[in-house]
């Protein structure tokens, strides 16, 4: 930050973002947040009144509780699998021959390329009742049972890293590319085994891409919807499928939109604190 | 001592194989030769293919796809990069509000936004039209195009982009000329991600698409909401070969290592 | 001027029978043009909800339940009392605000060859879904669809109850079926999909479903249970507010037309709510017609049940899916 | 009317400040050496200059107008910087050829020129590697290519031959002076190099701490520096403390040394500073007598660093070709009554 | 045997070879300066040394055993590299920390002698600055610590000093002269600073195009290079070209020149060669005649250009503390028969 630039430059740097999303995203959002202040009645539908009732009955029964838990505890799982794969894996792709590195990237990114539909077909029949999991287990001998990991919470964590491990790699791919590789060859010579270079000089420099990339994983695995309706199942109801219900089958909007009210709030405050702290502790990368 | 040991390349192949595996299963069972999903184990056959030909939507709705992608990665990257650089070098009151602003398409479930923005939009007019859809694409894509970006600028020297402007570049032309090209690598992650969202994207589209802008992920979503068969599989794989082989000539002619490197 | 009429109905094989064939008939006839707007049922219903005072659907096709919802609304014009001439009685839905196209009928569909491998008889009865040697091979879809919906109500009124007393369904569901059920499987093309992976083996579902499979060469089978199949009923209704309201009606009389009710029987195996439409046995061998299948069906009274429907939701999201 | 004038410039980095009130004129076409030890502020006044940094009080004058708040693209200076700042993306002929295609040069006649000012940093043939294929003379000399390539009417130079051969520096110095001289460029020079300075200025300005301790033309400075830290930082210097015993007398450490003292009482306190080249060592028993403690060749000349009654001396004598005093000889020096400078003490 | 060999170490970059087969001894302890111009390569072989760069064939050997593939930090080498390679994300206490931290020093103890290293490198106040806040010369202070707290038995050094001021260089040269004479450790200096290589080094390589020109003691090399690139690029040099017209006579532009031929035969096109400050520049009228072209005030001597007979001559002399000679001035040169060397031609 050492151009002083006049004080007004972030405001008109900010301003085609800010008043794009103000002129089209704004108003639904406050169409949204007004929406979820009605009640509502199942006949009648929604009514003119204001009230926060929506909000109380989310916040105070168990089921929505639970389900606000589960969604959370699978985002922070999410993304510290993510971390803990994708971060190594854009190492590995940043250090690989040329020739090789576009290629491995655009396969990593090959998720991506197709529908959560089909993508999510794909993880059924890998890991279903009669999948190749199962084949590859049953002939390894772990067993005759069939394995399956559909609808099990383990099955929907893997195929949300799966789909998002991707925007990790990316991430860190990117900050990656920043990095004076000097700086390493540095460490190295007094002495730094390899594992303690990444650790001590990569990983720090790298933290702006690791950063955006868990703050990505951990909101799109907090809004996700198809991955754990599909995988997950009704039984492991997530904030999004929640939602879903409440908009589309009791055609609840109101609570529909207090739910969602209150996950953007959620994860807004998650998200911003995260930022905060990690922008702290590694406040000279970040300058 | 930039090369890999043997772990760091045991890993990267399991890594690899699991994000094959599911893409691996589908592209299977495009070949079968029943008429239900079933992996090809008695027979192979191009029959799914050929129905592909026979659907012409598909193809149409790959084409609306695909422009609507392009526009919508390119506008989001286009308001972000400049705020990214806002929000990278600048400690400025409002900061961390318009921040989470931008974020905050990430963090609300689609379906939310979806029936929000056709409330909207067909109450301003822009329902059922290409723009609404691609207003509402961009809107989506922009907190990748801007996190990336973000993470390329934060903590770039500045020292480049000084001398271009001692050398008499205008602020413009030094954001071209300059930054743009040393934080390319993030600039064309965000891109990519971005399109690939919007390439993707099923749940919002569902209510934000008509009939004239209908997307593949909503064409196959329509075409499955009953029964589901083979076609989804085979029009995925030639997706994936499709877009394989695109890459490959792009690298070929343009070098993607360039861009996904940036510098030099 | 060219009239446009913008038609909210199901994707998949209705759309196909809808773009390629009927629709076509219709232009010729009136020379207008028709825009499909593919959605199931509650997506279209959350369409008509958003676009509340600005309806860009003229006519929408959905289910009975939900229609029962959208009349309620008041989403939904009165249908022209000359469209149902002709019709069964049971095609008209309250108010005459809208009009059956099509009767299915919620069964239970069943992998034949998985039966046979297991030497298991077929399923005859709602009771089977209690039956524990079906655990973890069966799926029911949750109570926010159709075929969910039916599922429970049958099981309130074989354990004593009814649309008027459900509890007895919850509890057989909790203490017994939902042990079986290895996904609520809300839509119909994961339910195909879950057949088709072999990860389940007997479902709760429509009879039209279970024939757009078995034509795709799936070994799948449907059984009506010996005390009633639940009658479904796919209606239509013109939207208020349209700008082509004469086109609107017109529509809907044509899709209740002998021509058409014969088409749509034969692909798409919904049974004929025009009296005068005439099917060959083989024919109507997929379909819920026939005196020993049709008398059987049993009626759901959606007056009832959808002024209930809110609370039954969520009882069943916190008593069933757990 | 001063060309380029510098009005109390300060600049504060939090608490720290880096730059005192400096104030300075600069004539058209004058060449300015910044010299001062390292982080006395010479970079931050150049990039003040330069428009990088926004000074935290004072003015920035050029040709008359205020230009403190011109953005640095309208300024039009020449500036080379201490890091280089390449354009990593860019060949070196792109980075030369930038900042022609800035002032809307055809790409024909920017391809030439900057092709021309490769060559003459001696880069001909390296037109087309990008930095991170060059050695670190090699990239400095892209900088300078870069920064000279524009003839811009003010030259800021932020250490532009640090990282060359004596050789190559040579032939840049002279480069560097023929087109200053030529087109009449007003430059400032930061360098650490005293001979660099001393050789190409017509004014050095010593800094010390953000602040101005003297400013003068080169043999002015070398031979009528203002304090002692001048004396010290610009050439060797031994500085021998002192006391005025008598008119044209001070004792050191007992030793009388004749010196011309009328600015200083009787009694008073100076320091006595003399250079080491100044000294004339030999064997002849004649002067104050020595013993070397360290023989260094130079090259050109020996540093010795001797022993004697009056403290520890640097001496510096020309290399006669032959192997020099070495560690432990006796020896003798001798220097003439002008060579001594006094300062400080209480003046007459 | 020898403690560091470089056995026909070769480094090329696709076609361009940028160290050729490059062989070399160093004893323990020894201090070696690689000299050469910008580009030649010494950054290149410094770099293979210590095992950042993999050489395209040959060897390096350490205490016996063979390094070529070892990893570099199982070398335990100290390194300070040309564009300094701080750690951006660290203070400068935690730079020069780390190193210590590797070799599982106790905290109390590391940050201890970081700050003692950051002491000893005139950083003390700045100890919790991050690089980015310090100027040049900091930065480079602060790489050098971090190079030097480790001990390490040899020290790699790439322009170690290019951007401190003159007054601290020479605290540095000391410091590391005592420092590596201290511990005994084995040093390799790449320098552009002839003063510096000449001063501190037991012997100096004299680099060109990615080979060795010469590997002699700094006298030596000075005095008695092996050829003119040698004399040319180390200290300033006349090179004059003439015949041998007799015994020990030899013609430059028909002026006859006493100098030795004893190698050489009569009739052979020879180069004589005669440093700038060998010569005595006077008033008096005895000797070569010449004008000066050019005066050059370099503080401790005065550099002049000057026309004669022979061509145009450098010629450095002393600075007397007055104004020497001005442009225009006549003059007369003298030198001793001694101070000529004779290069090239046919040898006798
Ligand atoms: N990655 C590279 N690709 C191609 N050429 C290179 C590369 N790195 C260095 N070179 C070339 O190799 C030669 C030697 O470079 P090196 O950095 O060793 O020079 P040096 O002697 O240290 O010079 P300096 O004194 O300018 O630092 C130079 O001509 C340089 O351009
Ligand atoms: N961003 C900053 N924040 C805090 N202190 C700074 C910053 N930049 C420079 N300084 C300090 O300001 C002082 C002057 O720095 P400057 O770069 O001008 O020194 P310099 O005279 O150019 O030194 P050198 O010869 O070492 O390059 C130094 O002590 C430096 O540490
Ligand atoms: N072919 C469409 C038949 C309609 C079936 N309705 C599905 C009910 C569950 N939404
Ligand atoms: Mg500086
Ligand atoms: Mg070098």
């Amino acid at each position: 930050m050492s151009t002083e630039k006049t004080p007004n430059t972030p405001y008109l740097l900010t301003a085609p973002g800010v008043l794009f999303f103000a002129a089209l995203l704004g108003a639904p959002m406050i169409m949204t947040l007004l929406l979820s202040l009605h009640s509502y009645d199942f006949n009648l539908g929604v009514q003119s009144d204001w009230t926060f009732g929506n909000y109380a009955e989310v916040i105070g029964d168990p089921y929505f509780q639970k389900i606000f838990g589960r969604t959370f505890g699978l985002a922070l799982w999410v993304t510290v699998i993510c971390v803990a794969i994708g971060v190594p894996e854009a190492y590995v792709l940043s250090r690989l021959n040329p020739r090789w590195r576009s290629i491995f990237l655009l396969i990593v990114l090959g998720p991506l390329l197709i529908s959560v539909v089909v993508r999510t077909l794909g993880w059924a029949l890998f890991f279903g009742g009669s999948g190749i999991l199962s084949m590859v287990s049953q002939a390894l001998g772990f067993g005759d049972e069939p394995v399956s990991l559909m609808f099990t919470f383990t099955g929907m964590t893997i195929a949300l890293v799966h789909v998002l491990v991707p925007f990790m790699v990316i991430s860190v791919w990117a900050s990656l590319q920043k990095i004076d590789p000097q700086s390493e060859d540095a460490a190295y010579s007094l002495g730094a085994s390899k594992m303690t270079v990444l650790r001590r000089i990569t990983l720090p420099q790298a933290m702006p891409g690791i950063l955006s990339g868990s703050i990505i994983v951990f909101a799109l695995t907090a809004s996700a919807f198809a991955t754990p309706a599909i995988i997950g199942g009704r039984r492991l109801k997530v904030v999004a499928t929640a939602a879903y219900d409440e908009y589309l089958s009791t055609l609840n909007w109101p609570l529909g939109a207090a739910i969602a009210v209150l996950l953007l709030i959620a994860n807004i405050a998650i998200i911003v604190s995260y930022n905060k702290l990690v922008e702290r502790r590694f406040a000279k990368v970040f300058e | 001592m930039r090369t890999l040991g043997p772990i760091a390349l045991i890993f990267h192949a399991i890594f690899v194989a699991f994000i094959m595996a599911p893409l691996l299963m589908v592209i299977a069972v495009s070949f079968t030769d029943k008429g239900y999903l079933s992996l090809p184990t008695d027979g192979l056959s191009l029959r799914w293919f050929k129905a592909i030909l026979d659907n012409p939507d598909f193809i149409e709705a790959f084409g609306m796809s695909v422009w609507l992608a392009l526009f919508s990665a390119t506008v989001a990257v286009i308001i972000s990069v400049p705020a990214a650089l806002a929000l990278a070098r600048h400690k400025f009151p409002g900061r961390e509000l318009i921040s989470a602003f931008l974020l905050s398409p990430l963090m609300i479930p689609h379906l939310v936004l979806g029936v929000a923005f056709l409330q909207f939009y067909s109450r301003i007019g822009l329902g059922g039209s290409f723009y609404g859809l691609a207003a509402a694409h961009i809107i989506l894509v922009t907190p990748y195009a801007l996190r990336l970006a973000l993470a390329s600028a934060t903590g770039m020297s500045t020292d480049a982009e000084h001398a271009a402007m001692t050398l008499g570049a205008s602020k413009f032309t030094v954001f071209r000329r300059i930054t743009v090209p040393l934080i390319l690598p993030g600039i064309a992650g965000g891109w990519i991600l971005s399109f690939i969202t919007s390439f993707d994207e099923l749940t919002m589209s569902v209510f934000v698409a008509s009939p004239s802008t209908q997307t593949l992920p909503v064409k196959m979503y329509n075409h499955i909401t009953q029964t589901i068969d083979p076609l989804i599989a085979s029009v995925s794989t030639v997706l994936i070969v499709l877009t394989f082989l695109l890459m490959l000539i792009l690298d070929r002619f343009y070098g993607l290592d360039k861009i996904f490197i940036g510098k030099g | 001027e060219d009239k446009t009429l913008y038609l909210g109905a199901y994707g998949g094989s209705t759309e196909t029978l809808f773009n390629e064939t009927l629709i076509p008939m219709w232009e010729e006839k009136t020379g207008a043009k028709v825009v499909y707007v593919p959605g199931k049922s509650t997506d279209t219903l959350a369409k008509l909800r958003a676009q509340e005072g600005a309806q860009e659907l003229d006519v929408v096709f959905i289910d009975d339940g939900p229609m029962t919802q959208a009349i309620g609304f008041g989403y939904c014009e009165t249908v022209n009392e000359a469209t149902f001439d002709g019709l069964y009685d049971a095609a008209r839905m309250p108010e005459n605000k809208a009009v059956g196209v099509g009767i299915i009928a919620t069964g239970l569909a069943y992998n034949t060859e998985i039966f046979a491998e297991k030497g298991w008889d077929a399923p005859t009865s709602w009771t089977d879904l209690a039956d524990p040697k079906y655990k973890d091979m069966l799926s029911i879809p949750p109570i926010t669809n159709g075929y969910g919906l039916h599922a429970l109500i049958a099981t309130a009124m074989m354990n004593g109850g009814g649309v008027d007393d459900i509890e007895p369904g919850f509890k057989a569901f909790e203490d017994t079926i939902a042990e079986n059920v290895k996904v609520f499987e809300p839509s119909s093309g994961k339910m195909s999909e879950l057949f088709q992976t072999g990860e389940i083996a007997l479902s709760v579902w429509g009879s039209g479903r279970l024939k757009a499979l078995a034509d795709s060469g799936f070994p799948g089978a449907f059984a009506y249970p010996e005390e009633g199949g639940i009658k479904l009923l796919v209606t239509t209704c013109p939207v208020i507010d349209s700008d082509v309201p004469e086109l609107a009606q017109d529509f809907v009389q044509f899709v209740t037309s002998p021509e058409a009710q014969k088409l749509i029987a034969t692909t798409l195996a919904w049974a004929p709510v025009n009296k005068s439409v005439e099917l060959t046995e083989e024919e109507s061998s997929a379909l819920p017609v026939g005196a020993d299948i049709v008398d059987n069906l049993i009626e759901v009274d959606y007056a009832i049940v959808n002024s209930s429907r809110g609370e039954w939701t969520k009882s069943w999201t916190r008593r069933i899916e757990q | 009317m001063s060309f380029l004038k510098f009005d109390s410039l300060r600049k504060e980095f939090g608490d720290f400040v880096a730059v005192h009130d400096m104030s300075l004129s600069v004539e058209r076409g004058e060449f300015i050496s910044l010299l001062g030890p390292s982080g006395c502020g010479k970079t931050t006044t150049l990039q003040m200059v330069a428009g990088l940094l926004s000074p935290t009080s004072g003015k920035v004058i050029l040709d008359g107008k205020d230009i403190t708040n011109t953005p640095p693209n309208k300024r039009g200076l020449g500036i080379v910087f201490q890091s280089y700042a390449l354009f990593p993306h860019m060949s070196a002929l792109d980075n030369v050829a930038f900042g022609l295609e800035m002032r809307g040069v055809g790409k024909a006649e920017r391809l030439e020129r900057a092709h021309n000012a490769l060559n003459q940093v001696k880069l001909g043939q390296f037109v087309d590697r990008f930095p991170k294929d060059m050695s670190g003379g090699q990239r400095q000399r892209v900088a300078l290519a870069r920064a000279l390539v524009i003839e811009p009417p003010v030259l800021l130079l932020d250490e532009p031959l640090s990282n060359l051969d004596a050789k190559l520096r040579e032939d840049m110095r002279i480069e560097l002076r023929l087109l200053q001289q030529d087109l009449g460029v007003t430059t400032i020079l930061v360098t650490h190099d005293q001979e660099e300075a001393l050789s190409m200025s017509d004014r050095i300005v010593v800094m010390q701490q953000g602040d101005v301790s003297q400013v003068a033309a080169p043999l002015d400075l070398y031979e009528r520096p203002l304090n002692s830290f001048v004396s010290d930082f610009v050439g060797k210097t031994n500085i021998l403390q002192g006391k005025v015993t008598d008119k044209n007398v001070v004792s050191v450490n007992q030793i009388a040394v004749s010196v011309n003292t009328e600015a200083h009482v009787v009694g008073a306190d100076v320091a006595l500073s003399i250079r080491p080249e100044k000294f004339t060592m030999s064997s002849d028993n004649a002067g104050l007598p020595v013993r070397v403690k360290a023989s260094i060749f130079m090259g050109a000349s020996w540093l010795y660093s001797v022993e004697s009654d009056m403290g520890e001396l640097l001496v510096t004598q020309p290399n006669t070709g032959s192997a020099g005093f070495a560690r432990g000889d006796s020896a003798y020096l001798a220097w003439e009554e002008g060579a001594l400078t006094v300062f400080g003490g209480v003046q007459a």
